[in-house]
């Protein structure tokens, strides 16, 4: 018997009415009482002329009142049903923004919190929407913004790595903070971080006392990053296995 | 016969755009089409989902769109159920693509009435029947109305097992879940609802009852499911064969089992001659599968296969054992740890990548995760490499949850009443995995700053350091701790190391300067000593513990146990020693919910060397929260002798260089709370009393009130109710308590509670 | 919004009638339990002696006349179906799946043998064999002399079936089955080949409940060779017992054994309508439904009235020839669900509390034959 | 007197696993030999390197290398180093876990246990 009064006016207006008063939300910045209208709109015209328009509005509106969440599930939405739609390039960049945001962490601008020594699951997510912005609509007009982005988070994703990776050293695992040092060469090659990877890379191969291996990378690590803190000249002091390693076989 | 188009029209349309028309149809103007082409048109546009019916025609050379929408659904009223919760009807007809907005399919309608008539069927509501309506609104939109009407549930008056010669119906209904008496309390705990799954379930109970007592040829034959013509009452008759009783033969290894015979020999419970049970075997087999998955085959698969000799009425068993590839972890990945740093996780995981994999350590570290006490709840799963089939990736799932108070404005404790100042501790800083403690307090008695830090991974072998200094001043005036004060200033170092898995030792240094005043009405006991032994003491305490825990949670455990011993000697001004000993068990009953707890707490202290007596601030407390609970906190104790003409006539009590405590409790899952980890309730007893093994001197023209030695019939009990509760604030604690065997001069309390102090 | 509606039909209130017959009560002997599963262990009749026996297996041998109790005896297994006597000899099922038979004098057991399950249905005789049919569908026949099996035949089982099985009706020849699968079938005695099978009922709607169609009555045979048979959610039926063509049917849902009577066919049908048929065309006679949802036992022909028991412990008497209600009596027993037994004068009734109660029946002024 | 737990990286190499390589044999026969290899040279695909590094508890270190080169996909040279014969020890080579007497569950501390000192 409950009825849904509370849509009762809105349920009544016809679909030109309701997009009116959506523009009106809109441009008044009240962005709530906007994405209310644009799910009537959604839910009683699925297929009306406004219908990929309102599709579009209710994601920058969930944006706008921070509701990550229902940001990405309906770009996701409008990326599934209109996939060739001029506009699926700002759906894709949404997408990406809703889960940058979730991965900022209040505290991170007083660099109190170093986001890169937590979960990254949303920075991943960001990463991968901004790639498919910047990768499949070059010329959007977001595209450089999004690749701005990447590049940011690209780094935060490499600085993780290396961090685990210098916990394996310190641990004295040297697999495995080698191969920690490898994925970042393999996956973020253009980032700084990858110079660092490769001094990681030297000190554990140091660690397995596998000087051929040791040197190859530190061939690599002296012409990519001649002054790169762990070098003087070519010789690399590690800095946690004992020894140094000099290019010149000793 | 084909046809050039020339244009395409397309009618019918009341709310699809015609370009969604356009774009799903596979022909477009000047193509030339001939019947077989328009029929597939016409599947395409079918295939949308959108259209009820699609015609295609010819006028002239104009290709001819007729289609006829489905309607969109603009809302679904759903009424009468009550087992099955709304949400997650409406969550099925979601998933269906019946949902608000969507297109209406009346195949997908009826599926979802068959579909719902077989959930309630299921659960054992035979006369419960579903009709749906679709009401048109207009504008091609409907209305769609599901009536449930969930009718009785049948109650099972009858469960017959037929062929059973060695076991009674009795005993083996026992096993049941099911039953077909109603419950004892007005049917409230009634299990005479019959339903399906249950069934199943208790067939399976039926089957490993027999197994596990030897029939290994025990069968099932047939069960019948019959109903009373009026629905109310189902009678099942389960008919069974049970063969005849078997032992164990000899027992046998085939395949590569990676381990030696012997070691296995002595994991396996199968013994022969002893009677043949299949939950011998289960156990068996996992003993090996968890002995292979420590030494890195991850994905070992063990068979054990019974051959029945009927001769000698024996089973010979073989294990046989496929160790599969050895695996290896690559990368460990944590996922929830939006606070806490990764490393704080990775250090407790004893699995390190690019290594063999261990089920045992990959098990033990989330375990170990969870008695951090910074998580809510710890998940592992284990994801395998593409394309290297013998690497796999672990991942753990952390939900994080307070881990520490921060009680900024105002805290109560009874014992001294409004607390201001501010105080954070916390044992998850930042994320950092350090515990910090810092508070600035002043209540009625005393005013307390104090400042800790420790480093749990100083090194990253597990050697903890942490440091503190304090302040603390107090004035006992009138509280029930006796008529004194002392002001204290100090700090200290300790170290921590581990020296097994369970077990850890740690060792410190604590300086301090205290110095004691009191009052005309201070007891004779404080005033003799202060006498004798002076008021100001500046010592040097060396301290050293050992701590064995395996609680199974950092808070609020309900298994495993824990204990602490301590030592601490001190000298300078005054010269004491105290040992301490701390042991907590829990035995989880049913479930985890459901558990046992018995705790203890013991102390000695004595003075040596020039000191005679040991410093009364020094002296053990009993009684109040963590303690006796119903007693008013730190009264139970050797009275006080009050000095001729002081006015004080309450006896204080000045605690005792001896300790003994100890509670039982049972813990039960606190009612209409889910989620048990917050909350923790129990009903409990405590038992407890300070002692002195020989009075303080109280000069010579006075006689003490105190009676020296430890007499255990002086211990006080109480008993009553207690809870916990984990706040995003800080650790609240409630007890309502009545002591059992209440002395006069006693006092009781009967409700008592605390907030950011942990018991 | 919307009230729970419990489905199935609501029980009538009874209503006045002219009492034309009264029932007396002449004797009545507690018998013993029938267990919460109420066991329908109907009583058997051998010429002046009743047997009657509770679930534990006290059986008693009591005198039709006077109610004196010859003898009493317990035999050690757990009673689940009828008795059936025969030849000196009483047979019944026991609740763990055994058919046993034991002496009609002193109640010592001749043989007892285990069959596939329980038996609910009261065992069938013929000269030389007993034919059961067990509740999972199998229509098993035993020597009658030794107990040892003779042949046995298993039927499809729906998941869910109606409680009870059908009774099979057994001459020395054939024996016709109803099971709970919805088909009919005939048998030869000697091998158990089936000699024709056919659908009573087709189970429709969409719910294991709607779709049960169990021949649980017990099929009536005539002496011209004519079979009727009800179903549930079915048909009652008149066959050509040889051939099993159908002569009439008619779309009765029915999970009682029908009473033939000359040329009326008297059907209780699971609404407890009370109809009568003309044997020979199906057409209704007269349908008498004031006992609607009363849960009626099946019928039983004594003299010219027709008896039934119902769920709250009443027996109510009909004129066999216009339908009406002309006699009633109430035990009580908590109610009665076994068809009463009847010798043609008086009537014997056992109630669900284990009670056996005989009555007479006494005209009221002249009228009535 | 720290408890120090056995450490483990790499992959099991035994004797017998090194006897049954020879040239000539493919990546895959490799791979069902040997495993996959866990240390991952990127710079000379050509090359795979097998490391085996066991430090027990007590400090004494067990290394094992079987470098392997391939021309294409057929192995073309195997060299070995440290020694191939000792005992391959499994993960930690924590004490044998009887399943019974695990009654408890394994190893941790509450509060992590450090009593800062005057609380």
């Amino acid at each position: 018997c409950a009825g849904n009064q509370s849509r009762e006016e809105d349920s009544q207006l016809s679909e030109q009415q309701l997009y009116q008063n959506i523009q009106q939300a809109l441009d008044d910045g009240r962005y709530s009482r906007a994405v209310t209208l644009l799910e009537t709109l959604d839910s009683r015209f699925p297929f009306g002329e406004y219908a990929e328009q309102s599709q579009l509005e209710l994601i920058y509106g969930y944006y706008q009142v921070n509701n990550w969440e229902a940001t990405r599930a309906a770009a996701s939405r409008f990326i599934r049903l209109h996939p060739d739609n001029p506009q699926v390039d700002y759906a894709y960049y949404m997408r990406g923004l809703a889960a940058w945001q979730s991965g900022r962490f209040s505290l991170e601008t007083l660099e109190l919190i170093d986001i890169s020594k937590r979960d990254l699951g949303a920075t991943r997510d960001a990463y991968v929407d901004f790639g498919e912005v910047a990768r499949r609509f070059p010329d959007s007009p977001y595209a450089a913004d999004a690749r701005q982005r990447i590049i940011y988070l690209r780094n935060v994703l490499a600085r993780h790595e290396l961090q685990v990776a210098d916990f394996y050293l310190r641990k004295e695992a040297y697999v495995a903070a080698v191969n920690r040092g490898q994925w970042v060469i393999d996956y973020y090659p253009q980032t700084p971080a990858s110079r660092d990877a490769l001094a990681v890379i030297v000190e554990g191969y140091m660690g397995l006392n596998m000087p051929a291996e040791a040197r190859e990378a530190l061939a690599q690590l002296i012409n990519n990053d001649p002054d790169n803190a762990r070098l003087d000249g070519d010789t690399f002091d590690p800095r946690y296995v004992g020894g140094s390693l000099s290019l010149k076989g000793s | 016969v084909s046809f050039q188009v020339s244009d395409i029209r397309v009618e019918g349309l009341q709310r699809v755009s015609a370009g969604t028309v356009f774009n799903a149809l596979p022909i477009s103007a000047r193509d030339s089409v001939n019947d077989e082409a328009i029929s597939n048109a016409g599947r395409a546009l079918f295939a949308t989902g959108l259209f009820d019916d699609v015609r295609l025609g010819r006028d002239g050379d104009v290709l001819v769109v007729d289609v006829e929408e489905r309607p969109s659904i603009a809302g679904i009223n759903i009424e009468g159920n009550s087992q099955i919760p709304e949400d997650r009807l409406r969550q099925g007809l979601t998933d269906a693509g019946l949902a608000e907005g969507q297109v209406l399919q009346r195949s997908t309608l009826e599926e979802m009435q068959r579909e719902l008539e077989r959930v309630y069927q299921s659960q054992g509501r035979y006369s419960a029947s579903i009709n749906t309506s679709v009401e048109e609104l207009g504008q091609n939109r409907v209305q769609v109305n599901i009536d449930i009407n969930e009718g009785s549930v049948a109650r099972i008056r009858q469960i017959n097992i037929v062929g059973n010669e060695d076991f009674d119906d009795a005993t083996l209904l026992d096993q049941f879940e099911l039953s077909d008496r109603p419950g004892w309390f007005f049917g409230w705990f009634s299990s005479d609802q019959y339903s399906r799954e249950q069934l199943q379930g208790d067939l399976d109970r039926l089957r490993s009852w027999y197994l596990d007592r030897g029939y290994v040829n025990f069968s099932i034959d047939s069960t019948q499911v019959s109903i009373s013509p009026d629905q109310s009452s189902i009678f099942v008759t389960i008919n069974v064969d049970e063969g005849n009783r078997y032992d164990f033969g000899d027992v046998s290894f085939a395949g590569d089992l990676q381990i030696d015979e012997t070691r296995a020999r002595s994991l396996v419970q199968v013994e022969s001659g002893k009677t043949f049970s299949q939950s011998d075997l289960t156990a068996s087999t996992e003993a090996l599968r968890q002995a292979l998955g420590a030494e890195g085959f991850a994905f070992a698969q063990i068979d054990a296969m019974p051959q029945v000799n009927e001769a000698d009425g024996r089973v010979d068993v073989v294990f046989r054992v496929n160790p599969g590839r050895r695996a290896y972890v690559r990368r460990i990945n944590f996922q929830g740890n939006t606070t806490t740093a990764d490393e704080v996780l990775r250090r407790e995981i004893t699995q390190l990548e690019g290594a063999p994999a261990s089920t045992d350590a990959i098990s033990d570290s989330q375990q170990r995760l969870e008695r951090l006490g910074f998580f809510r709840s710890v998940e592992v799963n284990t994801q395998p490499v593409a394309d290297t089939p013998d690497q796999l990736d672990v991942t753990y799932n952390v939900e994080e949850q307070p881990s520490g108070s921060i009680s900024a404005s105002l805290g109560f404790a009874q014992s001294e009443g409004i607390i201001y100042g501010a105080s954070l501790s916390q044992r998850n800083f930042l994320g950092t995995g350090n515990r910090v403690d810092i508070g600035a307090q002043t209540s009625r008695y005393y005013t307390n700053l104090r400042f800790s830090f420790t480093d749990p991974y100083w090194t990253l072998d597990g050697i903890s350091r942490g440091y503190n200094l304090y302040y603390r001043s107090t004035d006992y005036e009138d509280s029930d701790i006796s008529t004194y004060s002392t002001d204290a200033i100090g700090g200290g170092v300790s170290f921590g190391y581990p020296i097994s898995d369970l077990s850890r030792v740690n060792f410190g240094l604590n300086l301090e300067s205290l110095s004691v005043d009191y009052y005309n009405d201070s007891p004779a006991e404080i005033v003799e000593f202060v006498d004798s032994e002076g008021d100001n003491f500046d010592t040097a305490t060396l301290s050293t513990g050992w701590t064995r825990n395996n609680l199974n949670r950092g808070t609020l455990p309900t298994a495993g146990s824990y204990q602490n011993a301590s030592l601490d000697v001190t000298g300078g001004d005054a010269q004491f020693y105290k040992l301490r000993y701390r042991g907590r068990k829990l035995f989880p009953i049913k479930t985890e919910e459901w558990s046992l707890r018995f705790a203890t707490e013991l102390g000695y202290a004595d003075s040596i060397g020039g000191t005679d007596n040991l410093p009364f601030y020094e002296n053990f407390y009993s009684g109040g929260l963590g303690s006796v609970r119903g007693f008013r906190s730190n009264t139970l104790g050797q009275p006080t002798t009050p000095r001729p003409g002081s006015r004080d006539d309450d006896d204080d009590t000045l605690g005792g260089n001896v300790l003994v405590e100890g509670s039982a409790e049972l813990i039960f899952p606190t009612p209409f709370i889910d989620d048990q980890r917050q909350v923790q309730t129990s009903f409990f007893i405590d038992a407890g009393n300070t002692y002195l093994t020989d009075c303080y001197p109280v000069g010579d023209n006075v006689t003490s009130a105190c009676s020296s030695g430890v007499d255990l019939s002086d211990l006080r009990y109480s008993a009553g109710l207690g809870l916990s509760w984990l706040t995003p604030v800080g650790p609240l604690t409630f007890s309502v308590a009545r002591p059992l065997n209440e002395k006069d001069g006693d006092e009781t309390q009967f409700f008592q509670f605390s907030l950011g102090q942990t018991f | 919004c919307s009230g729970n509606v419990q489905t199935g039909v609501q029980p009538r209130e009874l209503t006045t009638i002219d009492q034309r017959v009264t029932l007396d009560r002449q004797w009545s002997e507690g018998i013993g339990s029938l267990t919460r599963a109420r066991y329908p262990i109907t009583p058997a009749i051998d010429g002046d002696t009743l047997y009657a026996s509770d679930a534990a297996g006290n059986v008693q041998a009591i005198d039709r006349a006077s109610g004196e109790v010859l003898w009493r005896h317990n035999l050690d297994a757990d009673i689940s179906s009828g008795l059936t006597v025969g030849g000196g000899e009483v047979f019944a099922g026991t609740q763990n799946g055994e058919v046993i038979a034991f002496n009609a004098d002193s109640g010592d057991i001749d043989w007892r043998t285990r069959v596939a399950s329980v038996v609910l249905a009261p065992p069938q005789l013929n000269s030389a064999l007993v034919v059961v049919q067990s509740v999972d569908g199998t229509l098993t026949a035993l020597d009658r002399a030794s107990g040892e099996q003779r042949w046995l035949y298993n039927a499809s089982q729906p998941a869910l079936t109606l409680r009870g099985t059908g009774t099979p009706r057994t001459i020395d020849p054939v024996s016709f089955v109803g099971f709970a699968n919805g088909r009919l079938a005939a048998f030869d005695n000697r091998n158990g080949q089936q000699l024709w099978d056919m659908r009573v009922a087709i189970p429709q709607g969409r719910t294991e409940v709607e779709q049960m169609v169990d021949l649980d009555g017990q099929p009536v045979l005539t002496r011209d060779g004519r079979l009727f048979v009800t179903s549930y959610n079915g048909r009652v039926m008149a066959l050509d017992a040889r051939s099993g063509e159908t002569i009439w049917e008619r779309e009765e849902s029915s999970y009682l054994t029908p009473v033939l009577a000359g040329d009326y066919l008297f059907t209780v049908t699971a609404d407890s309508h009370i109809m009568a048929l003309d044997a020979s065309s199906g057409r209704v006679i007269w349908n008498q439904e004031d006992l609607e949802g009363r849960s009626l036992s099946a019928p039983a022909m004594v003299g010219n009235y027709l008896a039934v028991g119902d769920y709250q412990g009443y027996i109510h008497l009909l004129d066999a020839t216009s339908g009406e209600l002309v006699g009633r009596a109430h035990p009580g027993g908590d109610g009665i669900s076994i068809a009463p037994l009847s010798d043609g004068d008086s009537l014997y009734v056992l109630t669900n509390s284990g009670d056996v109660i005989a009555w007479n029946l006494r005209q009221q002024g002249g009228d009535g034959n | 007197c720290v408890y120090k737990r056995d450490l483990t990286q790499g992959n099991l190499i035994t004797e017998d696993m090194v006897s049954q390589l020879q040239p000539g044999m493919s990546r895959q026969q490799v791979v069902g030999v040997m495993g996959s290899p866990l240390l991952r040279d990127a710079f000379d695909a050509a090359n795979w390197d097998y490391v085996y590094w066991h430090e027990a508890a007590d400090g004494d270190i067990t290394e094992k290398q079987v470098s392997l080169t391939f021309r294409g996909d057929r192995l073309s040279n195997i060299a070995t180093q440290g020694n191939i014969e000792a005992q391959v020890e499994g993960s930690d080579g924590a004490a044998p876990s009887s399943a019974g007497a695990r009654a408890m569950p394994p190893p941790g501390f509450e509060d992590n246990n450090f009593e800062p000192i005057g609380e």
